[in-house]
């Protein structure tokens, strides 16, 4: 019986034990919940991506109503794939927040936060699960709010400001999917995504289906942070505290990106997006610019988290790119680089984490010669550097490697050259802080520091190693990505 | 008897076992360097046993799996590879002890680190000789770059640092703007990546996927792409990466880097492009001169360096040429006088830098103006300089006769007469900056007393440069040994 | 029967309708703010008492006729007292009917405020 | 078919955007919020007329109570005056004239307004206003049935969406020095 | 563009002119109380989007009279969907004036009798023309959601500007830019 | 701070608060039949409380209703919603399938376990929302100002 | 299926009983109207006010005309459930009256001002 319900327990664990946190109180047990609830949410998605590899997509109606008329949960390979990363990366996270929350986080938020981080994890999830459209856009407001509130708890003053523009962004963004839905729903009289794109009238491209998709769209780049509407990214990530960054930029943004996929190639199928609409190419150049633009950037930041933070736009570019090549290869490479980039991205903001406990700063000044007082530290900087660069053995050669052939394969030549000469602009900003970290005298702060904590290092250093070993060892990442992309192309077509 | 084909994974895993004990003893040094040598020493012992299998005629292979969907990483032992292999295992363990010698008595920090890269480079080394397909090399080919900075960067001063930018600048953006389009290019026109005897391209040329002008830029993306190979303009890594210490420039010159650069080159040349298709097109006939210019020009560099190092690190550079000349000139001759040259090269190099090392452990003199009159202190050093220099100009009894020997007949071959020419001066101009470093230090009295105690370097630094130095001339009377296997990879497709 | 209450009810309506007009009309006509209290007065109470009272008419004797004075007597309540309090508040602050042209009027002192605001409102 | 509610739809649709313009351009904040009131509950009355009470209830509570409650505590907080009236900009006015131009766009293929062959009123059949009487055993208001039930699994996302929504509030609202690990962060501040 | 398609869009294009006046407020970037009413006044307009998409002509809200969901007994579940159908048919909203007592007895009884045979002309004519439709529920039920959601985002924003006015002594854009310029 | 200068709005207020409260519950609870339910009850009470707060003063409220008590409650009503999905889960149906409840609680209001699902679910988030909405009026009114 | 005839007949009747009259439909839509202009009326002085208390006023009035309209529009439509939503609207606009006088008033809603 356990197992049929394994979907719902998936969302409704950390759903209920927010609130029971909260009515219970008290900080320790708080997190004692929230990391053990969050560690069985991740074996919930593992034995749920188990059964979807053992026995195919598996079908939840809610309320045991069919599909048109209740909510559906679909656990296929795509969104097994991302609730599996998701799920993991939240419960290291949370493993390795304890730290860092008690220095950045005023004592009596501590229960709340927790709460605000499981119901963050719940949405997040939640917009993986489900198997309708309004659905995701409840979730999607779900994690959204609770992740403004995370924003906000550092205790520099820009934190607020930083977390309001991501909210009237963040909601203008949720306002226009929700604009795209409206349309949608308009011209289908359902919600539930299969139905949709069966019922959806492609024919002959009709305007409003054309407006709708537009909507969706600009609403999921908004949240995505896509090059031109990407403002609320840097400033949010710079402020927030250590673990909230952490755990937000490994995984809100992919989410997003997975609806994203959803979208186009379910609901409105690639010959829609890319035939009728010129969406590959718009999104490619898009892309293309963002990923030199946001680079650039990075390069000339002097606040490590900032600079993490324009890469991450830069690295949402290159999802983008394999997206909208349209071919099967392209879109491996793009789930894929959706699962490398959260492992490294969770990894290198976790060992700013560190720097932040024991250097208390996070501008590169403060870090002069770390390396020489925090060597573990600064050496999973170097490995997790090297995964966002893409050198080979790491997760990031993979899906370098799998856009690039998939490039060169649609002969998308100039593309394949552009992607490669902005993969190393990742080399001037990532290797910029290992220089500070190895060969500059230790500045005051970094002398007296010492290594980070265990609690703090081991945590990070399964990320980095995850890093690595998904480098060499990609059955269950890009093999599983390879066949999410098949299924949804084969179910688009 | 190990069956060869568990021989492969044996020896590409030994480096992993000696990183692996290394950082496990990393508190004891003599533990640690024990363990080093011990296993250099299996090491070398296995691939000698390995050797014996292919030089019959075997060709053992091992798959270990897919890396990235579509792209395996696998081993298939050739002849080429073999010396390679032979020639960077035996010379590891001389290396290794030497190191051990010239660390000691600097006192230098961080040796687990040192001697954990270098257990890496080999690793690196050996996983690219071996390789099956030019993704592994690719790999095998990054890694080494990798691993090699830290080893660049050892002293981390502001001087390593430069030196350390330079040389991940020059070969990262090469490997992944040149060499990685080539390669993906590649494997999109000939549908594989495995290297074959005769070529790869030659269908996919034939079938018209690819014309002439674009078979010309391919070869000139692999030929810069690689940039280990030091061909002009991007050789300045290589002068950079002077700043290591002594035993690292050895192994940069003339065991791992540079070695894994121009056999990259060939293997591309005789597996990939296949010499019969270049020889027909003609397409390589301008990186004759591209080669051509770098020996030129690179020895008349050298002749300017006061710096012994950086004297000998343009030499390499022009002696690179050599070997890319081998390959770029496609008759069988020249390119077994490039693979032989790999070798006889590396052995001659690997004295002169541990010469130079040697020098600097008893002296602490970098520039040869100073070197007068120390040769009667220590003889051992620079009589084995003598002899280093005597195969690197060419001059029996030193192997170098013979890969220049088969050079220059390629050169005729292929009527290139100037080329011939070019590399009659060049070999002018090697003995006009090596041969006057002995010279001067046996004949000339010494400008200025030198101070009282001075000797030799510790044993375990002359040693091993005595034992290369023997090694140049017995490598001349093993040349026709080499010429046999080497003969098959000529062999047509 | 039914017809008279109809009537009735329509008539009720219409002048529901007129007096709400005619507030309409005062507040956007009159020339200050305590006459213009005067039109809104009339539509608050007497154009919503007409107008609920022939809807009541209408419902009969049901449920929807007990709600409807529910409203009623909500709106009855609340509109005048907010009304109440708004002027009390203007007088506070320091408006004056127009008619209130006292010469000797004392100048507005902050300090004072929260105890003289009964003054113009007995007048 | 133009009738009396068309009227009223038209009167209710003007004075919307009468409120809407005078949002945008009036100068005092608080007049601002009093209008945006306004406007709830003039949405609300066109969704009743539109036959949608539930959200006009619904609009009406929220929009026009508690959120006027809301932007006045804040307002009452932050100051009463805005200091520069911000002046007409172009960019933005451009970037909202093509969003909506793409709008007025994408309505051109849209069903019209209340036509019963739109595919929202054929699908899914049977409806679920024929569905919920069996389904739901004479329940009378669909629109709690749907809610509730068929698609109890949103509202429930509804719930955590304000409970999050309140746990962000006290979240960023609560004084820092708070001693106190449990609940309230105000309530020492009596008197 | 007819008359017919004017009429039948109208409603969706002032709609369409609220969401975008609600949009130019967040985006003119003035003070953040501001901003944040255009957010609702952005909202409140999507809302109204979705309701006029609910919307059937000549129907009713969608809750069923207690009466009329009296005539529907849960056992016989079996031909329900039928009664159902015919019990709200046999009522004529939009014709009041009509007695209504004859057609709605004629029409029962003939369902009584020949359910299946409702393509009959009598029946037909009471059944096709102008039964009570309800306007769909679906709509109405997704922007509750959407309000609450509105709600909480508004007042998370509330409270956040709280915050930044303490923090900086202003809630305008650009005096609270300067300040962070200045420092 | 209670609006001690307004006499008139004290005393209706105090009068009509009652009357508000049993609004309130006839919303929740007749959500069924008309338009209303959980939501708009809890809008409903919490407006009440506000207005309590604005008129008598936020001290007056909080004694009334407590802030420790609002947050708790916060926390109840989803736990009273989800929790009646786990009970249907319990019970062998799929989560939130009401069909599974037992409905011989009250067979004359509640004939099915649809109903006792709606009626329970409803209740959930009046509960949640009248706590939130009172939660947050506490915390901005709370607030110092900083002039 | 004979024993649900007199139910449905019942049914049938009660619905009628809920609508009225053609005239009286006529004539709530003239109230409607009327009340619309009243509204339309108040929005522009609460548009012009030249002070607060005249823009209070104005909407205030605004507040309790859309009460009305919702009565008068649910005999329009005929259904007088939607009365519940009046009542509501009235307290909305009374507490919204209260929160604006408070704020006009003592500027605070609970704390104190600190310097």
């Amino acid at each position: 019986m356990i197992a049929s319900q394994l979907p719902v327990l998936l969302i409704v664990l950390p759903l209920m034990t927010a609130p029971l946190c909260v009515l219970l109180g008290g900080r320790r047990l708080a997190y004692l919940l929230a990391l053990t609830v969050s560690a069985c949410v991740f074996g919930i998605s593992l034995a749920l991506m188990a059964r979807v590899l053992q026995s195919g997509p598996i079908h939840y109606d809610i309320g045991g109503w069919q599909p048109p008329y209740g909510i559906e949960y679909v656990v296929d390979y795509l969104s097994g794939f991302v609730m599996l990363f998701v799920s993991a990366i939240a419960a290291i996270v949370l493993a390795y927040a304890p730290r860092t929350v008690e220095l950045e986080i005023p004592g009596s938020k501590h229960t709340l936060f927790y709460a605000s981080y499981l119901l963050c994890l719940t949405g997040l999830l939640g917009m993986c699960i489900t198997g309708d459209l309004f659905n995701v856009f409840v979730f999607l407001e779900i994690s959204s709010l609770s992740s403004y509130a995370m924003i906000s708890l550092a205790r520099t003053r820009r934190a607020p400001l930083a977390a309001l523009r991501y909210l009237i962004l963040g909601t203008v963004g949720a306002t226009f999917f929700l604009i795209g839905i409206g349309l949608v729903y308009q011209m289908t009289g359902t919600l539930n995504l299969d139905d949709i794109a069966h019922r959806l009238p492609r024919e002959g491209g009709p305007r409003t289906i054309l407006v709708a998709f537009a909507f969706m769209t600009i609403g999921l780049c908004i949240k995505m942070a896509v090059f031109p509407v990407h403002s609320w990214l840097p400033n949010a990530y710079t402020y927030a505290p250590s673990a909230v960054t952490a755990f937000i930029a490994a995984t809100s943004t992919k989410v997003s990106v997975y609806i994203f996929i959803r979208l186009v190639y379910d609901i409105f199928t690639p010959e829609f997006a890319f035939d009728l609409l010129p969406l590959d190419s718009e999104l490619t150049t898009l892309a293309l610019v963002g990923i030199f633009v946001a680079s650039t950037s990075a390069i000339y930041q002097s606040d490590v988290k900032r600079l993490l933070a324009y890469s991450s736009i830069a690295q949402i570019g290159y999802m983008l790119l394999g997206i909208s090549m349209g071919t099967q290869e392209g879109l491996t490479a793009g789930i894929v680089h959706m699962f490398n980039h959260a492992l490294i991205k969770g990894g290198l903001f976790m060992v700013v984490g560190c720097y932040a406990l024991q250097l208390r700063s996070v501008q590169l000044e403060d870090w002069r010669g770390a390396g020489r007082t925090m060597p573990w530290t600064s050496m999973a900087w170097a490995l997790g550097g090297l995964g966002l660069i893409g050198v080979p053995v790491t997760v990031g050669f993979v899906s370098k490697w799998l856009l690039l052939t998939t490039a060169v394969q649609t002969e998308h030549w100039a593309v394949a050259v552009l992607m490669l000469v902005s993969s190393l602009l990742a080399v001037v900003y990532i290797w910029r802080v290992v220089e500070t970290l190895y060969f500059h005298e230790p500045s005051g702060r970094a002398a007296r520091a010492k290594e980070a904590p265990l609690s703090m290092l081991v945590p990070t250093y399964v990320v980095i190693a995850a890093t690595l070993l998904f480098g060499v060892w990609t059955t269950y990442s890009a093999g599983l990505a390879g066949r999410a992309a098949a299924a949804l192309l084969g179910a688009g077509s | 008897m190990i069956d060869p084909d568990n021989l492969i994974w044996i020896t590409i895993g030994l480096p992993l076992v000696a990183l692996a004990l290394i950082n496990l003893f990393g508190r004891s040094p003599n533990l640690r360097e024990g363990c080093t040598i011990l296993v250099s020493s299996v090491l070398f012992a296995g691939t000698c046993l390995l050797a014996t299998d292919v030089f019959a005629g075997g060709r053992p292979q091992w798959t270990v799996g897919e890396m990235v969907p579509g792209f395996s990483i696998a081993f298939r032992v050739e002849p080429l590879g073999m010396l390679f292999a032979l020639v960077a295992s035996g010379l590891w363990i001389l290396t290794t002890l030497y190191a051990i010698g010239y660390m000691r008595s600097h006192n230098e920090g961080h040796q687990t680190r040192f001697y954990s890269c270098f257990a890496v480079a080999i690793f690196a080394a050996m996983s690219a000789a071996f390789s099956a397909n030019l993704f592994t090399l690719f790999v095998a080919y990054e890694v080494m770059t990798i691993s090699t900075y830290p080893l660049v960067t050892h002293h981390g001063n502001r001087e390593a640092r430069d030196g350390g930018r330079v040389y991940l600048g020059i070969l990262l953006s090469t490997s992944v703007a040149l060499f990685m389009m080539a390669v993906a290019w590649t494997w999109s026109i000939a549908g594989t990546l495995d290297f074959q005897t005769g070529g790869i391209l030659r269908t996919a040329f034939e079938r018209g996927q690819i014309s002439e002008t674009q078979l010309g830029v391919l070869l000139g993306l692999f030929a810069f792409g690689i940039g280990k190979a030091a061909l002009m303009p991007f050789h300045r890594w290589l002068p950079a990466a002077m700043v290591a210490p002594t035993p690292v420039s050895a192994l940069l010159h003339a065991v791992a880097v540079v070695k894994v650069g121009v056999f990259s080159v060939m293997k591309v040349a005789v597996f990939v492009f296949g010499i019969d298709l270049l020889a027909e097109t003609e397409v390589s006939r301008w990186l004759c001169y591209v080669a051509g210019a770098t020996i030129l020009l690179g020895s008349l560099v050298a002749m300017t360096k006061d710096n012994l190092k950086a004297r000998l690190a343009y030499s390499t550079v022009s002696q690179l040429g050599y070997i890319t000349l081998g390959a770029a000139l496609a008759t069988p001759d020249s390119v077994i006088g490039g693979g032989m040259h790999i070798a006889m090269h590396a052995v001659g190099k690997i004295t002169l830098f541990f010469c130079a090392g040697a020098i600097y452990v008893a002296t602490h003199k970098k520039n040869i103006s100073e070197m007068r009159g120390l040769g009667r202190a220590m003889p051992f050093t620079f009589i084995a300089f003598a002899i280093a220099a005597i195969s690197i100009i060419g001059l029996p009894p030193g192997g170098g006769a013979w890969s220049k020997w088969f050079l220059a007949v390629g050169t005729v071959e292929n009527h290139l007469y100037w080329l011939t020419a070019v590399l009659m001066i060049s070999s002018l101009l090697n003995i006009a900056y090596l041969l006057p470093i002995p010279m001067r230090a046996f004949l000339s009295p010494a400008d200025t007393k030198p101070p009282a105690g001075l000797r030799e370097a510790p044993w375990m630094c002359v040693v091993p440069l005595c034992i290369t130095a023997v090694g140049t001339v017995v490598l001349f009377f093993a040349s026709e040994w080499i010429y046999k296997v080497l003969l098959p990879i000529t062999a047509g497709s | 029967m039914s017809l008279f209450v109809d009537i009735l009810s329509w008539a009720l309506l219409l002048a529901g309708s007129f007096f709400s007009i005619v507030g309409g009309i005062g507040i956007v006509r009159l020339p200050e703010f305590f006459s213009r209290m005067h039109g809104g007065g009339i539509t608050d109470t007497l154009g919503a008492g007409l107008i609920v009272t022939g809807l009541i008419f209408q419902a009969g004797w049901t449920l929807v006729a007990v709600k409807l004075a529910a409203i009623l007597f909500f709106l009855m309540i609340t509109s005048p007292s907010s009304c109440h309090a708004l002027a009390r508040s203007a007088l506070a602050h320091g408006l004056r009917p127009e008619l209130d042209r006292r010469p000797d009027k004392l100048p507005e002192l902050p300090g004072r405020r929260r105890e003289e605001p009964d003054s113009g409102a007995s007048r | 078919m133009i009738n009396e509610f068309t009227m009223i739809d038209v009167a209710i649709l003007t004075l919307l955007a009468a409120t809407a313009v005078t949002v945008a351009r009036i100068r005092d904040l608080w007049a601002a919020i009093m209008f945006t009131g306004i406007y709830s509950f003039l949405s609300a009355s066109w969704m009743l007329s539109l036959d949608a009470p539930d959200v006009a209830f619904t609009e009406a509570a929220v929009g026009a109570g508690i959120a006027t409650v809301l932007f006045l505590c804040t307002l009452a907080l932050t100051g009463k005056n805005e200091k520069r009236f911000p002046r007409f900009s172009p960019v933005p006015f451009l970037v909202v004239t093509i969003t909506g131009a793409v709008l007025v766009y994408g309505t051109l293929d849209m069903p019209h307004f209340g036509d019963p062959d739109a595919p929202v009123h054929q699908y899914p059949s049977p409806s679920f206003v024929e569905r919920s009487q069996d389904d739901m055993h004479g329940l009378p208001n669909v629109v709690t049935a749907v809610l509730a039930s068929y698609r109890g699994y949103d509202t429930m996302g509804e719930t955590a969406v304000i409970f999050t929504a309140g746990t962000a509030v006290i979240l960023i609202l609560r004084k820092e020095e708070d001693p106190d690990d449990k609940a309230d962060g105000s309530e020492e501040e009596a008197a | 563009m007819s008359l017919e398609q004017f009429l039948g869009l109208y409603n969706y294009w002032i709609v369409i002119f609220l969401m975008m006046t609600g949009f130019y407020i967040v985006i003119s970037r003035g003070n953040l109380i501001r901003s944040i009413i255009g957010l609702n006044i952005f909202q409140t307009s999507v809302f109204l989007l979705y309701i006029t998409m609910g919307k059937i002509s000549g129907g009713t809200a969608p809750i069923i009279p207690p009466a009329l969901a009296a005539a529907h007994s849960p056992h016989d579940e079996h031909t329900l969907d039928a009664h159902g159908e015919h019990a709200l048919n046999g009522h004529s909203v939009d014709e009041p004036g009509a007695a209504a007592g004859e057609p709605i007895a004629n029409g029962a009884a003939e369902l009584a009798e020949h359910v299946e045979e409702i393509a009959e002309p009598v029946s037909a004519a009471v059944t096709i023309a102008d039964g009570p439709i309800y306007s769909n529920p679906l709509p109405s039920v997704l922007m509750l959601t959407a309000i609450v959601v509105g709600i909480a985002t508004t007042a998370v924003a509330l409270a956040l500007i709280v915050r930044i006015r303490e923090d900086y002594g202003t809630i305008e854009e650009d005096e609270i830019l300067a300040v962070d310029r200045r420092s | 701070m209670s609006m001690n200068t307004f006499p008139i709005i004290r005393v209706v207020t105090k009068l009509l608060i009652p009357y508000i409260l049993l609004f309130a519950l006839y919303v929740q609870f007749h959500g069924d039949y008309g338009p209303g339910g959980g939501f708009q009850a809890g809008v409903i009470l919490a407006a009440a409380l506000t207005l309590y707060g604005l008129v008598f003063g936020l001290e007056a409220a909080k004694r009334v209703a407590p802030p420790k008590l609002m947050q708790r409650l916060m926390a109840l009503g989803v736990l009273i919603y989800a929790g009646t999905g786990v009970a249907t889960m319990l019970m062998g149906g799929n989560f939130l399938d009401y069909n599974h409840l037992t409905h011989d609680v009250w067979p004359q209001v509640l004939p099915s376990g649809q109903h006792l699902g709606i009626f329970l679910v409803e209740l959930g988030v009046g509960v949640t929302v009248t706590a939130v909405m009172t939660m947050i009026f506490y915390t901005f009114a709370g607030r110092q100002h900083i002039t | 299926m004979v024993e649900a005839a007199p139910m449905l007949v019942a049914a049938a009747e009660a619905v009628a009983a809920l609508g009225g009259s053609r005239q009286t439909e006529w004539m709530c839509a003239v109230t409607a109207m009327a009340i619309l202009v009243t509204m339309t009326l108040a929005l522009v002085r609460a548009m012009l006010g030249p002070t607060v208390f005249d823009r209070v006023l104005a909407l205030n009035m605004f507040g309790t005309k859309t009460v009305l309209l919702i009565c008068v529009v649910d005999f329009l439509l005929n259904r007088n459930d939607f009365l519940d939503l009046a009542l509501l609207y009235s307290l909305m606009n009374f507490i919204g009256m209260v929160a604006l006088l408070r704020f006009t008033e003592y500027g605070s809603f609970g704390g104190d001002r600190i310097r």
